[in-house]
């Protein structure tokens, strides 16, 4: 199912303020506003939001590199910023950082920085899923270089053998680090890893409307009751793994042939031909995403560093005087 | 009432009173669990809340902390100790961090139980103890069952309370008898005077309280002294209150565990005490505790291991003749 | 290629051995001088020798389960008893026990109680030998259960992607203590997911002659050079998983049936009827293997419990003076 | 030189000497590593001796026993300590008993190298450290490295002796900078006594040393004491004739160590102390060490959570006025 208009716009107005947020994100970085690790998405957009949105009833938990992930979710671009900027509005009230985005108002669990580490706790929460009688479903995503540890390979046995009602997406960018998955792994395409237990589908994941097609439809087989999927898209990031990597592991030729494809110039184009969409209204969209990344920024920059006592907070929930 | 049985009944107690509550593991449905834990309860409760899951630790405790998100609260069962190292990175990564770093938004009202020390000739691979590093991550309750009444309790408390609480037991003591006490006002985050004494505080958990007592006799005998006998039963957090007061009376510690003593548990209890009692030491506290050596299989060999009875006796009694308790 | 009249008479001889051994094994531990867990292999025995006697070449790195692969290896029947009761004579100098048996004279490295914590273990071997130019190649044994752990999966991903001279060897009795192997993964073979990694090949284990010519192939293939392969036995243990296991979730049909297809006389019957040996010699054989039996309790319960001081032995090779 | 060069030295000359030694670990190859420990080392000796090798930790430390087994020396790298946790199982039911278990039969010459402990904003998933559960596990020698010299010798000590070696690194010492005394007749698993003194014994090991290096003027001077800082370097096993003598000296002791305090590593060092120098004890023994939380991601917030020269200073210098050292 293709998204309608509105969802296509929303889509690119989600895209473009990820992509603004990232590139702000870089340069408060740069000035020392942020730090820690920072992995931008930028390059793909297409996926993290184009996924999110056609999967909107269900759960997702995600990866360290899903600032665009939890706004597609619902997340304000405020709180979000101000977690990156440690301060005490942000969504993890400074806690987590960058890595650690959790907020299950929008059903949104992670933000894990263990690679593989949340593709068991999205199994457990399928599994809570189908027993309460849900079958929207869990969606988990995760990279390529997630598919060759053992977390994720027992997550398909225990999903199959279960039939969970449970996404696997799979974001291959091809590298980890800098680390090419095809020197570590036999394959160029991870979903034959998942092709002994689950249906498995390929995507274009710097079409945006192909990832929406694909997920949709997954999510729609996963309500029917058959199982878990496996989506795989293929996707290229543009920057280094993280702020602090140099990228100098591709070439040239390599990063160019990766940027034709940019997921954002290719929707706005879908949108301008397929969807009637005005140039105008683009703009309006682009210069909206652009105004609540500069109110993000403001907020996240005048908002308070959380108190020094807070850091005892949240370590339990209960001294356990309710129990019995 | 058996040890094993104290915890079967907390478990069907407090999954007849919450519908959330789920047990997974290896062998725990159909089979009723390794140790007969479980026994029965899934004719109870079914497959769906008694999940028998494949031997894959990683994803026990990754799934118990997904059902947890998901609304559930889940009781996981590692079948012995040794194997929760598998799930390390899900205890120490996930299950003690995800509330903090969420700020409080993410709850994980789960337990995780495991049997762990020194059996029969299980040898190195299937003989340790790990509280020494669970009870040492922040954001775990670490609980250590020495008793049937304890277990009991204890076990509910685990269940019912909104975070993830390690439950600790011991391969030789799911034949232990003893009673339950339904009206005990038990708090399962303090520590357990066993016995009351005056002039040295001994201080334990799991079996080797049961060992301690054994030799108390001969060692007060022996030494012509009173022994105030501890089980701090909460590892983390630890009533050191309890301690304190015993402290102050006695003057003098021992620590007596089963584990490796080099970095062992004991070493965090006797550091304290080192630090914020010094001035009521009137001797050099000892630690009882098992050798530096990966446990071996011949018996003879386990049993020089690891404290008994009679070597808790002879140290005690060696320590207390050479500092005058 | 499939065994000589004289291989296939020394793996009935090992059968037979291996039988023996485990019948005695229980009555001793019955009669406590045996202890600990006592993991009996009664039934398995085709595959357990036979794939022994068809990879004589190479290393083997095996289960708790191993008493019988152990033997068949070469290791002398005493010097395996002895460990079970726990004697400074055994193998392991009774450090480690039925589940710990190590010879590297024999090539045969254990015996490991953690399920599939051996299996990277012997991945790593297998690195080693390919980086040192030998193709005779590592074989690793494992249940089934053991394939739905993260361990065995990270396995079958690096052996094929460095396409490491390592034969996986799949003993499926179907059980993983109590719990049947359908109830926890999506398949009855698991050889499905070694699929898409490697070769594999499913065999009767239940056929000692069958067993050896598919580990022999799965050899000479390795030996070419073309990376892993994944064998599967199906099998099926007579006794309890361990010797406290009552056996009591599976039906008295299903023993029968398993009974049915007993190893050892499918070999008796075929060395009869294609090889030619006569009932004399198959009975000169079985008593031969008793004698040994015999000579291995004497052996074991004649010899002398380690000293106690022997405890603080072999905690580490060298204080390190040799090194720099 | 740089710490990092240090051990990039030390990889270097065991590589050219003895062509078993491998190193194998995420990056470790065309990538140089990801805190450029291993760079330049694939041109020199090849992908086949700098293993890449996938996001698998088990495997990781799995596959480096095996090929001990099969007689190569590996060199395991392990992107951060949290990512070790995944390993647990290798590290402690194989890597340290196999030797054991074996009577002797399998030698495992290898090495796990990690960086751990608070960088900068990393927050809780890659913030912690382990040597409180490794250096209790028996069968492993455990070093902490705190400078460039001795980093280069000791890590070729790891590499070279033949038995298992966890050796520690800290996130924030890579760029360090110091000398390698190629001549120094270094013993790795000798405690380092960085300044003589003989009113109060510091004990630490990694970058806290640095701290408690920067804090001793300022406390020397409040307190009008000198100070005998001790640099572990081995945290097991321990070099406790070092500290015994020092401690019968100073008649004090401070442990400083980053990680959490509760069963933390400096725990082992006081209950020793107390256990074994008690009558040489002039004061309580001072235990500074990170607080029992996660490690929160604001910079305000982490760096309350853990030992500075600052807060070294104070803890010290108030301590010290109410012991009166
Ligand atoms: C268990 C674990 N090992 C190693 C790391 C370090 N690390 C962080 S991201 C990363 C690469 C992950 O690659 P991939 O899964 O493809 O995701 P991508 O970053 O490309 O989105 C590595 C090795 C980690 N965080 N967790
Ligand atoms: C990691 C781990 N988890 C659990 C166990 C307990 N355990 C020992 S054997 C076994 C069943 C293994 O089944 P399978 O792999 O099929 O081998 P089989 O015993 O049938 O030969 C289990 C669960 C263990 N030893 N190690
Ligand atoms: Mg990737
Ligand atoms: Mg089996």
């Amino acid at each position: 199912m293709k998204p309608d208009k509105l969802t296509a716009e929303e889509i690119y107005y989600l895209m473009v303020l990820g992509r603004q947020f990232e590139y702000a994100a870089k340069e408060h970085y740069m000035q020392g506003e942020i730090s820690g690790f920072l992995h931008l998405d930028i390059g793909q957009e297409a996926l993290s939001v184009a996924a999110m949105k056609a999967f909107e009833k269900g759960d997702v938990f995600s990866t360290y590199r899903e600032h665009v992930m939890a706004m597609a979710r619902g997340i304000e671009p405020k709180a979000v910023m101000a977690e990156l900027f440690g301060k005490a509005t942000g969504v993890s009230e400074g806690k987590g950082g960058s890595m650690h985005l959790f907020d299950p108002s929008h059903f949104f669990y992670g933000g894990d920085a263990i690679v593989g580490g949340h593709i068991p706790n999205a199994v457990g929460c399928a599994y809570a899923r189908k027993f309460q009688g849900d079958l929207s479903g869990v969606m988990v995503v995760f990279g390529d270089g997630a598919t060759n540890g053992g977390a994720f390979f027992e997550s398909l046995n225990i999903a199959s053998a279960q039939k969970l009602p449970l996404l696997f997406l799979c974001e291959n960018n091809q590298y980890a680090i800098g680390t090419k998955i095809t020197r570590v792994a036999p394959f160029e395409t991870q979903s034959k890893k998942a092709d002994p237990y689950m249906r498995t589908v390929d995507v274009d994941g710097m079409d945006a409307l192909a990832v929406y097609e694909a997920v949709r439809e997954a999510q729609h087989y996963i309500e029917e009751g058959h199982g878990p999927v496996f989506v795989e898209a293929m996707t290229c990031r543009y920057e280094g793994h993280s702020i602090s990597d140099a990228n100098t592991y591709r070439s040239e030729q390599e990063m160019t042939l990766c940027k034709q494809k940019d997921p954002i110039a290719k929707l706005k184009a879908q949108l301008l031909s397929e969807f009637g969409t005005t140039q105008a209204h683009i703009e309006a969209l682009e210069a909206k995403a652009r105004s609540a990344v500069d109110e993000a920024v403001a907020f996240a920059s005048q908002s308070p560093e959380p108190p020094l006592e807070a850091r005892f907070d949240h370590l339990f929930e209960e001294g356990g005087d309710h129990a019995l | 009432m058996l040890y094993r049985e104290a915890l079967n009944k907390a478990l069907d107690e407090t999954m007849a009173m919450d519908g959330n509550v789920v047990v997974l593991g290896e062998d725990v449905g159909l089979y009723g669990g390794s140790y007969r834990v479980t026994e029965g309860l899934v004719a109870k409760y079914g497959e769906a809340r008694l999940i028998d899951t494949p031997i894959a630790e990683l994803s026990i405790v990754g799934n118990a902390v997904g059902m947890a998100i998901g609304g559930l609260c889940p009781v996981a069962e590692i079948m012995t100790a040794n194997f929760a190292l598998l799930a390390f990175d899900q205890i120490i990564n996930h299950m003690a961090k995800l509330h903090y770093m969420s700020a409080g938004k993410i709850t994980l009202p789960m337990v995780v139980r495991f049997p762990q020390g020194v059996s029969k000739q299980l040898a190195a691979q299937h003989s340790e103890s790990y509280e020494q590093m669970l009870a040492a991550v922040p954001g775990l309750v670490v609980l250590a069952a020495s008793d049937v009444n304890y277990a009991y309790h204890a076990l509910k408390y685990a269940i019912l309370r909104d975070d993830p609480v390690i439950f600790i037991e011991h391969e030789l003591l799911y034949n232990k008898k003893g009673e339950v006490d339904l009206n005990a006002d038990i708090d399962p985050l303090k520590a357990r005077i066993v016995k009351e004494g005056k002039d040295v505080t001994i201080v334990s958990y799991l079996k080797m309280v049961d060992d301690v007592m054994k030799a108390i006799p001969a060692i007060e005998e022996k030494l012509g002294i009173s022994c105030e006998v501890i089980d701090l039963c909460s590892l983390n957090p630890v009533d050191y209150a309890t301690l304190e007061a015993s402290l102050k009376k006695t003057g003098r510690i021992v620590m007596v565990e089963e584990d490796h003593k080099t970095g062992g548990y004991g070493a965090q209890i006797v550091s304290w005490a080192a630090e914020e009692m010094f001035y009521s030491l009137d001797a050099p506290p000892l630690r009882i505790a098992g050798e530096d050596i990966p446990v071996p299989y011949n018996r003879q060999l386990e049993l020089a291991s690891i404290p008994t009875p009679d070597s808790i006796t002879a140290q005690i009694v060696a320590w207390g003749e050479k500092h005058g308790a």
